[in-house]
């Protein structure tokens, strides 16, 4: 077999510099919503301290295998996604592991980590987890309709799977972004991405008053911190595959994070001036508003 | 040589002899001796003419031929049925023999005219001699009606004669009219006379045709056969049914065709009211007695078709005529051992095992189901009605047939199913003598049938062989059986593994090679399991005989074959009953318009070749087209027509559900590849059928999943699940691309695999926990860990995630459609998709994770030999998973043959389409890699974690209750209803309930003509008479 | 309200009328008849919400008394109906039936007071007090300050002042 | 004449068909029934009646050589033989189930024995 | 005991009976364990300097002086600035303030919370009656020594004390995690029995396990 060994470093040195960006990028947005709040906010290295805090936790209990193994598969869901796609088009050195798959293979990986997350709180035998799953996984399956729709028009559009070809299409100016090439599927994939970030009007289901936070309830010390790891990377890989499909890709770092940045924003700022859609509302509000765009967007292209 | 005069001879000096004979026990040997004398000579009639080559003969019992003296004919049908009327008068007589000795001598002389009468009928060719031997046969048996035990054959009785004195009276007419118009009454001679009196003959016509029974001028012979002596109305359904339909074949013969369309009219009205009619019955023997009318009339209806039949007429009407006649003899005869008359009453036959086989082949004979002759019968005559265009008839008869099917199988599921009550059995050996002759009769008639029809003969194939020696077997240990099953499967598999192409190789491997590894959790059954290995052998021989099936014959046999060792599988679960019966009603609907779609095929063609079907072109190609792809969806549960398929899954047995869903669906699977890849893209009405089949299964996919997920009941979540997953596989199948089917043979592996681990491991669960809803267990995980690992492998393929084999399907899914012409339908299978993964992550969470339940404390691990096969199926899984290429490398190169365009590349461990690329491998070892990294550095930095129990969990500073409302579990998914609950309102099984409720309403309203005064039924056989003559001078 | 409280006088022995408010109005009535007067209240005189159920020790009489507050949401009035109740074995019928929230009441007051209402849901079970053995607390022979002296762990150096001396030392410092 | 005799036996007929399907007593459907049958049977004869001949009989008055010519046909005279018996044998038949019924019932009414139906 | 805290016979559904003992089957009967600091003094610093920089508190209020915690997320007072962010579950949560007096019901829903959390973990006593009772200190069902029961880091005297009374806490509380003197835990599972025997003193009905998983 030709495996090319340093592609392992080369991912590793992604991993590294996501997982950085993505505590200082939290803390930030933090930081935004405290401003709308007219507070100052957690310090911008907030998010390494309660990192360190939670791997420095001494003692911790375990529900059992499936328990112990959920937040694993949580992080291990992020880490692979963000190395099944290429973080900087035209880079060796960045282009990850995306030999292993195409879009399909990022798409379906997704599940991944929520299936493992799932299973490991479900495990804790708490009901508050469980209703929280449930109201993550329905909210969840309409919310990935227009998202599907709209990677279908663009994989008709550009009549490939490969998110390299796709980034490549793009090239050579913003006029030729999905974003202005199709814009209906963008506009259908921008509304599911409001629903998977987990911001208001779709977070009933961490809903702390009332479920306290839904399915990691359970989870604490380094379990906790697994996932707060994951919380750094998972939206960023996810928003990377947005920036590839929609918005022309990244050839550089600086280039990576403002679009992921302000991809981002997008969420942030419906989030803070929205309140809470109940389930049923949400899967309304999907297949009422963003699935007919998704279904234009594939009749059209 | 025997004269014929024998069989008219011999009963009467018997009778005489009787007349001297005053002990009731040499009164009976008498009477016995004699019928055994008749059946003897008829019995050596039949083999000189049929097999010894002898011509047959014509006797005149004056010495003179006619017109001066009556003529007797013997030939080969005659023989038959003097032999079918001795038989049953010989074995009738044994089987009532208490009742006649008691009666004495006089009774005994009464039966011996009666058989006398019918041979008479048969033989005669004059038609005055006719009108004797009828009016013989009426006061023969107005006499035997008497000997009933039940109070109310009195009136029967006399209801029956003032009927039959109408009849008379008609027949005098008309005999006498002709006579003046022909001058003689010699049959042959009434047709060779030049001028034919209408009137006068059909008055003749219409006498005869009354006497069998037609629909509405039937009304005193049900109150004949529901109080008779079963035995009696054995013979008056078997004996005096076959004389009159012969009488009503010589008429016809004299008539010419111009009277065909009256015998047929009247015929198929009688079928599908007396069907009909009998769907409401309560009463064993009046329902069997609807169904005797009917059964009469469709040969009625098959003798008024015997100009379109030609050659083929005889071997028609006596496969239908010689089913109906042993069948219904033979559940006359039951119906006099079970003491009460409810249909339930019949439970009290499971005491016998033997019993209940010959009441399965008795059921299976009448539904004209193969190997019996009803079913070749059923074949030609659909056949050449369907070349000849007379599809009016032909919907009528397959309708009628359904309705027939569905309340036999029923009364067969209740004698299955229901409690045992009351007094159960009468045993005696005279009266079990009769039903097992009926019994040996029914096969006898099934080889001769196959023998003589122009098809393969059935009983020749070896897998069905095989799986009739089980019902000879049973009495062995079930793991004796089962190992028996096993090494035949697999010696099949082997012994035929060069003759398949890859496409049927996938099929073959799931199908043979599945079963026996299926067949594996069967091991784990104590005792005996009578019944259990007879049905699952059937449905294997089933699918064995359809792979390899080349022509629609054996193909649609295989069909036949294998529902209906499917249904007796199915009906084994402990509340399967409803279920089986809409499993079997679903699939006979599915199976006769698959018969009709090969027949219209066939355009008369003797024998069809599947693959010839790609030589039909429009107008008829898409009708065929039509009729067969629903017949095959019937199968595969399609979205409207799916509603049998959650009862008859969820409630069979554990072992049995992955045989009907892994392995059953399949077959509807092939069948629709078999069809796609010889009819392709047909058009109706400028709709593309394609098409309509890829919104259908993309419909199937959406609300098979919806509805799953808000199942409780943790078997039926999956059998609803199975008509989603069939519902993408029908979407490939309909894609009609390369990789469309490439992605449906996947699923079919796939599907296979993980529904039937799936299903073992719920199964397995639910035995040990003793119940299938899910919010009552809970927490299995570490009693159950085996059983966990595979249902969590089986969702995790199930629901596309990488790195398992679900996700290569997903993958050659999207690259399918993005070929796919159409894209509509495909945002309802987008939609599907990720509800799957809600049902999924149901199955697991209530049954595993959260709280276990105080009973289920001390719950062990699923038995040993239900975790075997799961365990094969996951390392399967994984394996599949890998190196999915093992399989597919090769139907995508077969495939590239089909549909050349789009196919895979397999280069290397990276799978390439024209779109993308996949490496399973190395997906698999990244994944793996990351996910033991991580899991390490887990156990590193948690390594003193403390293992808690099930109620340390934060609970707002409370603690839990009990663990029932700690667990939540029921109504998972509460919103989901509130936001498209409408979507799974029941409107097909709404649709279906109401066109039954509708039927039986219909049969019900209907019945009440028959008010049981013998004045109305005289009218009512006055009007039918002015009706029909009306129907024919109108033509 | 006070063509109300004649009503009433008619039909039953009402004593100790007390006119606090032209909308409220006490009056006290023997025990036995209590149920009825409610139940009429309730369902003739619109009297629809029970506001509380409350209890006074009257230790030297040997008495409890409860009093009803109801609330006439149409007229917005209110009426305060008084019952005395012997003190020993103090048991009163229960108006569970008439208002469901009156269950939580007679909880309430058998943990506290000790009277006891047959039959009302859950009256046994403890409301406030998880364990409690003793003297119900609110009875006046229940002696707080020992209870509390003999079951928890003080905090010694606790100083107690009294405030008119404090203030007076603290306000004018001379005059001590 | 044979005209007559056809359209007396057809009268006969119906006449009798009428009472049979009119009368709810036993005894008189069995009687109507037995005029129906009469009826029947003159029509017979009737139809094998030919002008100027005579009986079947082979005596002296006509002699067997001569038959073929002057007698009418015998066939019908056979036929009406066989049908008077056979008429015969099944009026005694549903004397007798009258008479069982009605040991039975007390009843002659036909409308009693509606018990089977449907 | 509660009837579904009392053993009781149930039949499996093979049809055999045995008992269960919520208590021991339901719940771990463990007792809780010493955790040592790091081996390392440079790292268990670090980790100390991350634990007072990311203080989460249990939103469990006990008293009056619930009320005065919810300033401390406004505006006004910005408890974030200094890591200090609110947890609704223990198991998440490292600081746990008991703000203001205790009756003897929620000690016992607080020692269950306080058990749920993990090592290291702090309690801040708020107010007067956590010190000595305060004005309640002759209730018959309001305990007077908040360190009886659990080990207390830090006490905020006042009755109520103002929001910026509890950030100076706060500042002072890391200061003794910085030291690495907040071993409330290590003591608590040092002292156990102790504790067990003055909780149990003053909460009659126990009807849970001797330590709250």
């Amino acid at each position: 077999m030709d495996f090319d060994w340093m592609k392992i470093p080369y991912a590793l040195l992604t991993l590294f510099i996501v997982v950085n960006y993505g505590m200082l990028q939290n803390a930030l947005i933090a930081k935004i919503g405290a401003r709308v709040g007219r507070r100052r906010g957690i310090p911008i290295w907030q998010n390494y301290a309660d990192l360190i805090k939670n791997y420095s936790i001494r003692s911790s209990i375990t529900h059992g295998v499936m328990y112990y193994l959920g937040p694993v598969f949580r992080l291990s869901g992020g880490v692979g996604l963000l190395l099944f796609v290429p973080s900087l088009y035209g880079s060796e050195m960045f282009s990850n592991l995306s030999f292993a798959g195409d879009l399909i293979l990022a798409l379906y990986f997704i599940f991944f980590g929520t299936l493992g997350m799932a299973l490991g709180a479900a495990e804790s035998g708490h009901p508050y987890a469980a209703i929280g799953i449930t109201r993550g996984l329905q909210q969840v399956s309409a919310a990935e309709l227009p998202m599907a729709l709209a990677v279908f028009s663009v994989a008709l559009q550009y009549q490939t799977l490969s998110v390299t070809e796709i980034v490549a299409a793009q090239q050579g100016g913003f006029q030729n972004w999905t974003l202005f090439t199709n814009p209906l599927a963008v506009a259908a994939a921008m509304l599911s991405f409001l629903g998977s970030m987990m911001r208001p009007p779709f977070d009933v289901v961490l809903a702390p008053q009332e479920i306290p936070i839904g399915p990691p309830t359970e989870y604490h010390s380094s379990y906790l911190a697994l996932m707060q790891t994951n919380r750094a990377i998972f939206p960023i890989a996810k928003i990377v595959i947005y920036m590839n499909l929609f918005f022309g890709g990244a050839t550089i770092w600086p280039e990576f994070f403002l679009k992921v940045f302000l991809i981002y924003m997008v969420s942030v700022l419906v989030g803070v001036v929205h309140p809470r859609f109940r389930v049923e509302q949400s899967i309304r509000w999907f297949l009422v508003w963003a699935v007919p765009i998704g279904i234009l967007s594939i009749v059209l292209v | 040589m025997v004269s014929p005069l024998v069989l008219i001879a011999a009963p009467l000096a018997g009778a005489f002899l009787l007349g001297l004979v005053r002990c009731p026990r040499a009164a009976l040997a008498v009477t016995l001796a004699t019928l055994g004398l008749a059946a003897a000579a008829a019995g050596w009639w039949v083999w000189q003419l049929g097999w010894a080559g002898a011509e047959a003969v014509e006797v005149f019992t004056a010495g003179t031929p006619p017109p001066f003296a009556i003529a007797l004919r013997m030939g080969l049908p005659e023989a038959a049925l003097t032999l079918v009327i001795t038989l049953t008068g010989l074995l009738s007589a044994l089987h009532m023999q208490d009742n006649l000795a008691e009666t004495g001598h006089r009774a005994m002389a009464v039966l011996l005219v009666a058989v006398m009468a019918y041979c008479g009928i048969v033989l005669t060719r004059d038609l005055f001699n006719l009108f004797v031997f009828f009016e013989l046969a009426a006061i023969a048996t107005a006499g035997l009606i008497l000997l009933s035990a039940d109070a109310r054959a009195l009136g029967a009785g006399f209801k029956y004669l003032v009927v039959s004195q109408v009849i008379s009276a008609l027949l005098l007419i008309g005999i006498i009219f002709t006579y003046h118009a022909t001058g003689t009454l010699y049959l042959d001679g009434i047709a060779a006379a030049a001028a034919k009196p209408a009137l006068a003959f059909f008055l003749v016509f219409i006498a005869i045709a009354a006497e069998l029974k037609p629909f509405p001028a039937n009304g005193w012979a049900l109150d004949v056969y529901e109080s008779s002596h079963p035995a009696f109305s054995a013979l008056i359904s078997a004996a005096a049914g076959a004389a009159s339909l012969y009488a009503a074949d010589k008429l016809l013969t004299v008539g010419g065709p111009a009277w065909l369309p009256a015998a047929t009219a009247i015929g198929i009205v009688t079928f599908v009211a007396g069907n009909l009619l009998a769907l409401p019955q309560g009463n064993d023997r009046r329902l069997l007695g609807y169904s005797s009318v009917a059964q009469i009339g469709l040969v009625l209806a098959v003798a008024g078709q015997r100009d379109v039949l030609g050659e083929h007429y005889h071997f028609v009407a006596f496969g239908l005529l010689a089913s109906h006649a042993v069948a219904k003899a033979g559940l006359f005869w039951l119906s006099g051992m079970v003491a009460e008359r409810g249909l339930a009453a019949w439970a009290a036959l499971r005491a016998r095992p033997p019993l209940i086989f010959a009441f399965a082949t008795f059921v299976a004979m009448l539904a004209g189901l193969p190997p019996f002759p009803g079913f070749y019968a059923k074949w030609e005559l659909v056949r050449v009605l369907a070349a000849e265009g007379r599809l009016v008839l032909l919907g009528l008869i397959l309708f009628g047939a359904l309705l027939e099917a569905g309340y036999l199988f029923r009364w067969f599921g209740f004698a299955l199913k229901r409690e045992p009550s009351g007094e159960g059995l009468a045993c005696a050996p005279s009266k079990g003598i009769p039903v097992l002759a009926a019994v040996l009769a029914a096969w006898g008639l099934a080889w001769q049938w196959g023998d003589a029809s122009a098809q393969a003969n059935l009983l020749l194939g070896l897998p069905l062989l095989f799986a009739l020696a089980f019902v000879l077997l049973d009495w062995l240990p079930a793991w004796v059986k089962n190992t028996l099953a096993i090494a035949g499967l697999a010696a099949w598999f082997a012994l035929t593994l060069g003759q398949y192409d890859p496409l049927r190789l996938i099929f073959a491997v799931i199908m043979l090679a599945g079963g026996a590894v299926t067949l594996l959790a069967s091991y784990h059954a104590h005792g005996r399991r009578i019944g259990f290995y007879p049905s699952a052998m059937l449905m294997y021989a089933g699918l064995a005989q359809l792979i390899l099936a080349a022509d629609t014959f054996s193909f649609f046999a295989a069909w036949e074959i294998l529902t209906v060792g499917s249904y007796f599988l199915i009906l084994r679960g402990r509340h399967s009953e409803p279920h089986a019966l809409s499993y079997i009603v679903f699939s006979l609907g599915g199976a006769f318009l698959i018969l009709a779609g090969f027949a219209v095929a066939a355009d008369g063609a003797a024998s069809f070749a599947v693959a010839d079907l790609a030589t039909l072109a429009a107008p008829v190609a898409p009708w065929v087209f039509l009729m067969l792809a629903i017949g095959f969806m019937t199968k595969t549960a399609s979205i409207g027509l799916h509603v049998w398929l959650p009862g008859a899954h969820a409630e069979a047995e554990t072992d049995v559900s992955p045989m009907v869903s892994g392995i059953l669906l399949k077959a509807g699977l092939f069948g629709l590849a078999v069809l796609l890849l010889a009819m392709g893209r047909q058009k109706l009405g400028g709709i593309d059928l394609t098409l309509a089949m890829l919104w259908i299964g993309a419909a199937s996919a959406l609300l098979g999943n919806l509805m799953a997920i808000f199942q409780e009941d943790a078997k039926r979540l999956l059998a609803y699940s199975s008509i989603g997953q069939m519902g993408y596989a029908l979407f490939g199948l309909a894609m009609m691309n390369h990789l469309g089917w490439l992605m449906a043979l996947m699923f079919v592996i796939n599907h296979y695999i993980y529904k039937s681990m799936l299903f073992l491991a719920v199964g397995g669960v639910a035995k040990r926990t003793g119940t299938r809803d899910m919010y009552r267990m809970g927490g299995l995980i570490n009693l159950m860990p085996l059983s966990f690992i595979s249902v969590l492998v089986g969702i995790i393929a199930m629901s596309g995630v990488p790195p398992l084999s679900g996700f290569g399907g997903r993958w050659i899914f999207y690259n399918a459609l993005l070929t796919a012409e159409s894209r509509l339908p495909m945002i309802l299978i987008f939609f599907s998709g990720p509800i799957a993964f809600l049902y999924l992550f149901r199955l697991i969470h209530t049954i595993f994770l959260g709280q276990l339940k105080d009973e289920h404390r001390r719950v062990k691990e699923a038995p040993f030999w239900l975790m075997v096969p799961q365990m094969i199926y996951v390392v399967l899984l994984i394996a599949f998973a890998l190196v999915p290429g093992v399989a597919l490398r090769q139907v995508d190169g077969h495939l590239g043959g089909l549909l050349p365009a789009g196919g895979l590349s397999w280069d290397g461990l990276t799978i390439t389409s024209d779109f993308g690329y996949w490496n399973p491998v190395a997906i698999m070892v990244i994944v793996g890699i990351i996910f033991t990294t991580l899991f390490l550095w887990l156990v590193f930095v948690n390594r003193r974690a403390q293992k808690v129990k099930q109620f340390n969990i934060v609970f707002a500073a409370e603690r839990p209750f009990r663990p029932e409302t700690t667990h939540f579990a029921w109504n998972f998914f509460a919103p989901y209803r509130k936001a498209l609950g409408f979507l799974v309102q029941p409107v097909a099984t709404g649709f279906w309930n109401g066109i039954s409720g509708g039927l039986h309403a219909g049969a019900d309203f209907t019945r009440r003509l028959y008010t049981g005064n013998a004045q109305t039924y005289a009218v009512h056989l006055l009007v039918f008479v002015v009706a029909v003559h009306l129907f024919m001078t109108g033509m | 309200m006070r063509a109300l409280l004649d009503s009433l006088k008619s039909l039953y022995p009402l004593d100790d009328i007390v006119l606090q408010r032209p909308d409220l109005a006490f009056a006290t009535v023997p025990a036995a008849q209590v149920r009825g007067l409610l139940h009429h209240l309730k369902e003739r005189e619109g009297f629809t919400h029970l506001v509380l159920l409350t209890a006074v020790d009257w230790l030297e009489d040997g008495m409890f008394q409860l009093t009803y507050l109801l609330h006439d949401r149409a007229r917005a009035r209110d009426l305060g109906l008084r019952t005395l109740i012997r003190r020993d074995r103090a048991t009163m019928d229960g108006i569970h039936d008439l208002w469901p929230t009156a269950a939580t009441y007679q909880r309430e007051l058998k943990e506290m007071f000790g009277i006891d209402f047959p039959g009302s849901p859950g009256v046994d079970d403890p409301f406030v007090l998880e364990g409690w053995t003793d003297l119900p607390p609110y009875r006046r022979d229940f002696d707080t300050k020992d209870f509390s002296e003999r079951n928890f762990n003080h905090r010694e150096g606790r100083v107690t002042h009294d405030p008119a001396a404090h203030m007076k030392r603290h306000l004018y410092p001379d005059e001590a | 004449m044979a005209h007559i005799a056809l359209a007396t036996g057809f009268l006969l007929f119906l006449i009798g068909l009428y009472g049979a399907l009119t009368n709810r007593n036993l005894l008189r459907m069995i009687v109507a029934f037995t005029v129906a049958d009469a009826g029947i049977n003159v029509v017979i004869v009737a139809v094998g009646h030919m002008r100027g001949r005579t009986a079947p009989i082979l005596d002296g008055a006509v002699p067997a050589a001569e038959a073929a010519s002057r007698i009418i046909d015998p066939v019908p005279q056979a036929l009406v033989l066989t049908a008077i018996v056979i008429g015969v044998g099944i009026t005694a038949l549903m004397l007798a189930y009258a008479y069982k019924l009605y040991e039975a019932r007390r009843s002659l009414d036909i409308g009693k024995f509606m018990e089977l139906k449907w | 005991m509660r009837d579904e805290l009392q053993k009781r016979v149930v039949k499996g559904p093979d049809g055999v009976e045995f008992e269960v003992e919520p208590l021991k089957d339901y719940y771990c009967e463990a007792p809780p364990a010493e955790h040592p600091p790091a081996y390392l003094k440079i790292v268990e610093d670090l980790f100390n300097w991350a634990r007072s920089q990311s203080l989460w508190i249990l939103g469990f209020g006990t008293g009056c002086g619930a009320i005065e915690m919810r300033p401390l997320m406004t505006p006004r007072f910005d408890a974030y600035r200094y890591g200090v962010q609110w947890r609704p579950t223990p198991r998440q949560s490292n600081l746990f303030i008991i703000s203001g007096y205790l009756s003897v019901k929620t000690l016992k829903r607080v020692i269950r919370s306080y058990e749920q959390m993990q090592n290291p973990k702090y309690v801040v006593g708020l107010g007067s009656c956590t010190i000595n009772g305060g004005m309640y200190w002759d209730s018959y069902n309001t305990i007077k020594r908040l360190d009886d029961y659990l080990p207390v880091d830090l006490y905020i005297a006042g009755c109520m004390p103002r929001p910026e009374a509890l950030l100076a806490g706060f500042e002072t509380l890391k200061h003794i995690i910085r030291e690495g003197k907040a071993e409330g835990a290590n003591l608590y599972a040092r002292n156990f029995d102790w504790y067990k025997a003055n909780q149990k003193k003053v909460i009659h009905d126990w009807d849970m396990p001797d330590y709250n998983w």
